[in-house]
């Protein structure tokens, strides 16, 4: 019996699938979890910009918030809107989070952890999946057969629309550097080039930093969830579960979004300075590891400090929990026999920074800017963002083939492309704000002829 | 074997929802099922080993073709036309002569799946692991022999997106 | 919330022909409040709509409803000041003011200067929070989160400084008729000259994330255009007919209170557009500031009531009294027949009047830029009802 | 890889449905679906003969079909919203004036 067990165990260990398995297993597993703290760090953060202190009453400093407004969500009353058309009310909050998480199957989360390994169309497997969840917003929206939903939908289907022209041209300025669309690979060329491509393409990385928040919904371009004109747009008609579903794939997808940008123009998994060996490497290596230890520390620091014993204790737990990973970050770095470990924990622990830290960016513009108009919003995608990633995509390929048939310097070359591409941007704003100007004056002249 | 269970999944789910989406009434549920049978197509694709045919599948047809589709099932209303006779007064006429095409033409792949080589001159199926990069070998075949028709393609995009701009304009 | 009569484009709208599509001539109606985020409190709004474009609205008005006025005609004058500060409930202390000026009035008194001086430092004081609630809910209103809390917290010291004068932050009742009921408490002029010179830093930092904002520019220029014609046709008042371009205050005009005394500029707009509203009570904020700072250097010794008997009963006669409330002219119609309790009041709110320019600020602009006209006309529903 | 015939059965099932909603149904949204399925179906062909051969070219052409699928919805939808805006119909039926 046991032999059988045994031999069953090493056929499943030893198929090509399993592990993949595992890995989707565990991100379907985690990541409401990831997106609950997700939204208690912006919480957090957004407090921290505002002056206030945020969630601080279910647990020690609000830890255990993302935990009780699960529990809240789940229990709250499913209501369906009479009229609606229930199946499709049904189904589409399904659709928007199975492609936000489904697009996360090629995304590398450090060089080992990976669910689609030798997926041939890495990228584009993410962009095209990805975009289908506009189809749960859309058909959400129209299903609650509410005026302000069926609005909400269709300015997200507009927007979606228009932003994901801009933010592909952006993808293929990064592919053209990279050379392929696996994840793979293109983390590798970042790797062997010794640079990053957000300093060989700071356009197309900017352009993709503005499109990607309008493709996730995110303030500034959060037209088509706008409080304060909306209501909630195509969620407006949606609570309890549904509507915590829309929640987690929207964040599904800033997650997405977040580790394409860092894949292609971030330098994926790879350490700051990655081409840095010898003693200075070693230094940056004990970074991570340091990082935590301090953290850990700080936790410590504050537990004594907390009300309740409870408090104490979890604000404990989290210190030993920070400690724990700090040490399997610095094992590798100092234990000869855990060297294997270092790619795989050390690339997890810089790609989920970057990741953080592009989503810290989502926050921090949300907190900071108004919101776009609708007739604006499509103004800038189409008049501005559109316009410049394609001279943009142009320089590039211009550049590199002065690099590749005259042996140009490639830095000389995209740098001569950039410049053009920001002369083109200029001319733009310049037109763009003598319109406006013209606009107002027209405005103000009729306001006083009339 | 796994290749089959994948096959007759998506075929199944492909011919089902293509079925369903004749039948539905309303057009959006019609437009829901089309995407479906898509995406069961763009499966057969993947199986096919045509990864990069694939994902063009998702992202031009569902995620650009049918979003398309459905905004515009949104902006005209349909709610009358769903009350409304369903079906043309040829329908009978048309379902038997479908049928009969099909009845021919399946007869035909039946018996030529029979004759040697499937009767299709093949001299044996390439495995899977010798093709080269799927995304790669269709760039070489469409900038390779096929550059001028790849030209004219878009040249076609863009009329028609001309024309469908001067279509949707308030004034026709 | 939307109206299931009219509704042509849901899944299941059945019965309703193809006149409310989106494409067609005809229009989409959508009833925006009375429960909506943006609509400041109450009111609602239905919007005629063609695409996104609304070509007309009509505003339904009364769910705050509560008959002040009526409710005057069976207090005494003394009973129905606290009533006033429920109207505007983010300005009471400027309701208080209107009203127990407008009985000293009808009955022939004056407040002593020390009074007058403290009712002009506290009215202006509640003015600048009432206008810091303004750009909390404006911004909000049109996307920026953050100046919400910078503004709350503002509005906090003002709400201390009133708290500890007159015990209540909101329903403040600070006045009473004939002058005040407390003394100024020891600390208040420290209290007030240290919020002004937080307040002076930090109106700064509003302007940096608002004034220079290319979205927020977008958002405001341009939008609501109200021309100076059209808003004195429609009896607009306060900050919405200064911006465009009609110097008017109550405060220059026909000084009350103790307004004489100070130096104080009217700031005016030029477009009469959002933005310039903005700009405008931005800088009413500023001359606020100054007029308070200006009034803890002189407030005079003195009584602080004058002397009014324990009943009042005011002469038969009738009286009109208007004050430069934070958003608008607020005047008070008192009718006396003698006895203890008006016979008549008449209260004309700012809000009210201004809430008429809406339809014609909004006509022709999106659903977008209807909520920020309705946050740029500042309207406060309790006023607005009554 | 199945035997071709698979394929290619299927194929033709989703051509001929395409064909019976173009020629059965009233609503010329869903005539214009009908005919993405029918060129979705001959994609499937396409494909398939592709990875027969070991020739990408089959796969080039089902790119241009997409292509031109693409071309034809936009134009096609297009001249329904136009032809809705004036005539408030989308039933195929209906349209029986050369003018309007």
């Amino acid at each position: 019996m046991m032999n059988h067990l045994y031999e069953l165990l090493k056929i499943v260990l030893a198929s090509p699938y399993t592990l993949p398995v595992i890995y989707g297993i565990v991100i379907v597993a985690v990541l409401p979890l990831v997106a609950g703290y997700v939204v208690l760090v912006e919480r957090k953060v957004m407090a921290d910009m505002q002056a206030r202190l945020g969630p601080m009453r279910v647990g020690p400093h609000g830890l255990l918030q993302p935990i009780a407004d699960a529990i809240k969500l789940l229990l709250k009353e499913d209501i369906i809107p009479e009229k609606a058309d229930v199946w499709i009310f049904w189904l589409a909050p399904l659709i928007s989070v199975t492609a936000g998480m489904l697009a996360l199957a090629p995304v590398g989360i450090g060089p080992a952890f990976q669910i689609a390994k030798d997926i041939d169309v890495g990228i584009l497997f993410i962009a095209g999946i990805s975009s289908l969840g506009i189809f749960g917003i859309v058909l959400g929206g129209w299903a609650s057969n509410s005026h302000y939903s069926l609005m909400g939908a269709l300015r997200s289907a507009a927007q979606l629309v228009s932003y994901e022209t801009a933010a592909g041209m952006a993808l293929v300025s990064g592919l053209l550097l990279g050379g392929s669309l696996q994840i793979r690979a293109l983390v590798e060329e970042q790797a062997k080039q010794g640079v990053w491509f957000v300093a060989l393409a700071p356009i197309a990385f900017f352009i993709y930093l503005v499109a990607s928040i309008a493709e996730t919904n995110r303030a500034p371009f959060d037209l088509p969830e706008a409080e304060s004109e909306l209501v909630a747009g195509y969620m407006t008609e949606y609570s309890g579960f549904r509507w915590s579903l829309y929640f987690l794939a929207e964040y599904a997808n800033m997650m997405v979004v977040g580790s394409v940008a860092t894949t292609i123009f971030l330098g994926g998994w790879l350490r700051p300075f990655s081409s840095v060996g010898g003693a200075a490497g070693r230094a940056i290596d004990t970074v991570p590891g340091a990082l935590l230890l301090g953290v850990a520390a700080y936790c410590l620091y504050r537990a004594p400090k907390q009300p309740v014993t409870v408090q104490k204790l979890v604000m404990v737990a989290v210190a030993g929990l920070c400690a724990v990973v700090a040490a399997a970050l610095l094992a590798p770095v100092f234990v000869a026999q855990a060297l294997w470990m270092m790619p795989a924990i050390h690339g997890a622990f810089w790609f989920l920074l970057k990741v953080g830290g592009y989503i810290y960016l989502f926050m921090w513009l949300r907190f900071t800017l108004p919101r776009y108009r609708f007739d604006q919003l499509m103004r800038l995608g189409w008049y501005f963002l559109i316009p410049v990633s394609i001279v943009n995509v142009m320089g590039i390929g211009i550049a590199l083939v002065l690099h590749w048939e005259r042996g140009m310097n490639l830095a000389l070359a995209l740098g001569l492309t950039t410049l053009m591409t920001l002369a083109v941007a200029a001319v733009l704003v310049r037109a763009e704000l003598k319109r406006e100007e013209q606009l107002r004056q027209a405005a103000s002249g009729d306001a006083y002829a009339g | 074997m796994l290749d089959k269970v994948i096959f007759y999944f998506f075929a199944a789910i492909a011919v089902g929802s293509a079925l369903l989406m004749i039948t539905r009434k309303s057009a959006v549920h019609s437009a829901i099922f089309l995407t479906t049978t898509l995406l069961a197509t763009a499966g057969i694709f993947l199986q096919l080993r045509a990864e990069f045919l694939f994902i063009v599948q998702i992202i031009l047809y569902v995620g650009g073709i049918m979003v398309l589709f459905i905004f515009v099932i949104m902006l005209v209303n349909l709610d009358v036309a769903a009350q409304q006779i369903q079906y043309s007064r040829q329908k009978w006429v048309a379902l038997v002569l479908s049928l009969a095409l099909a009845g021919q033409v399946g007869a035909m792949i039946w018996r030529a799946g029979k004759l040697p080589g499937q009767g299709m001159l093949v001299r044996g199926v390439a495995a899977a692991e010798s093709l080269p990069p799927n995304a790669e070998a269709v760039a070489q075949s469409l900038f390779g022999p096929y550059m001028l028709s790849f030209e004219i393609a878009s040249l076609l995009l863009l009329v028609a997106m001309i024309g469908a701009v001067v279509m949707a304009k308030k004034k026709v | 919330m939307a109206e299931t009569t009219q509704n042509g484009t849901g899944p299941a709208g059945g019965g309703s022909s193809a006149q409310q599509t989106l494409l067609g001539a005809d229009e989409l109606i959508l009833n925006m409040g009375p429960q909506h985020p943006s609509t400041h409190g109450v009111l609602r709004v239905k919007l005629k709509l063609d695409g996104e474009r609304v070509a007309g609205s009509e505003c339904v008005i009364g769910y705050l409803h509560r008959g002040v006025e009526k409710i005057a005609e069976h207090r005494t004058y003394q009973q129905f000041a606290p009533y006033v500060d429920r109207m505007d409930y983010v300005a009471a202390v400027s309701n208080g003011l209107g009203y127990c000026e407008a009985v000293e009035k009808l009955m022939g008194v004056e407040a002593p200067p020390r009074a007058k001086v403290i009712r002009t430092l506290l009215t202006e004081l509640q003015r600048i929070a009432s206008h810091l609630l303004w750009l909390a809910t404006h911004a909000l209103d049109i996307g920026a989160l953050t100046p919400l809390f910078y503004c709350f917290r503002e509005r906090e010291e003002i709400l201390k400084i009133l708290e500890k004068y007159c015990g209540a932050r909101l329903t403040t009742h600070a006045f009473r008729i004939g002058g005040l009921q407390y003394d100024a408490y020891d600390t208040l002029e420290k209290d007030v000259e240290r919020f002004c010179a937080d307040f002076l830093k930090r109106i700064v930092e509003y302007e940096d994330l608002l004034t220079g904002n290319r979205i927020w520019l977008g958002r405001t220029r341009g939008v609501g255009v109200l021309s100076a014609e059209d808003a004195i046709a429609m009896g607009v008042t306060g900050p919405v007919l200064r911006a465009s371009g009609v110097p008017w205050d109550i405060r220059k005009a026909m000084p009350y209170a103790a307004y004489d005394q100070f130096e104080f500029d009217i700031p005016v707009g030029k477009n009469g557009d959002t933005f310039d509203r903005y700009v405008v009570r931005m800088e009413e904020m500023r001359q606020s500031v100054r007029i308070c700072r200006q009034a803890i250097g002189k407030i005079p010794a003195g009584p602080i009531l004058a002397k009014v008997g324990k009943v009042l009963k005011p002469p038969v006669g009738e009286v009109y009294h208007a004050i430069e409330a934070p958003k608008g002219e607020l005047g008070y119609y008192i009718v006396s027949d003698g006895t203890v309790q008006p016979y008549r009041v008449r209260i004309r709110p700012p809000s009210f009047i201004n809430l008429q320019a809406f339809d014609k600020m909004a006509r022709g602009h999106l659903v977008a830029d209807v909520v920020a006209i309705i946050g740029t006309l500042d309207i406060v529903l309790g006023e607005v009802d009554r | 890889m199945l035997p071709v015939s698979h394929y290619l059965i299927l194929s033709l099932a989703l051509f001929i449905i395409g064909v019976v909603g173009v020629l059965t149904r009233r609503n010329v949204i869903v005539i214009l679906m009908s005919i993405e399925l029918i060129l979705n179906a001959v994609n499937i062909n396409l494909v398939v003969f592709s990875r027969l051969y070991g020739d990408a070219a089959g796969q080039a052409f089902a790119v241009f079909i997409i292509t031109d699928a693409a071309a034809e919805a936009a134009v096609g939808l297009g001249i329904i919203i136009a032809f809705f805006r004036n005539r408030e119909t989308v039933l195929a039926d209906e349209m029986d004036l050369l003018k309007w």
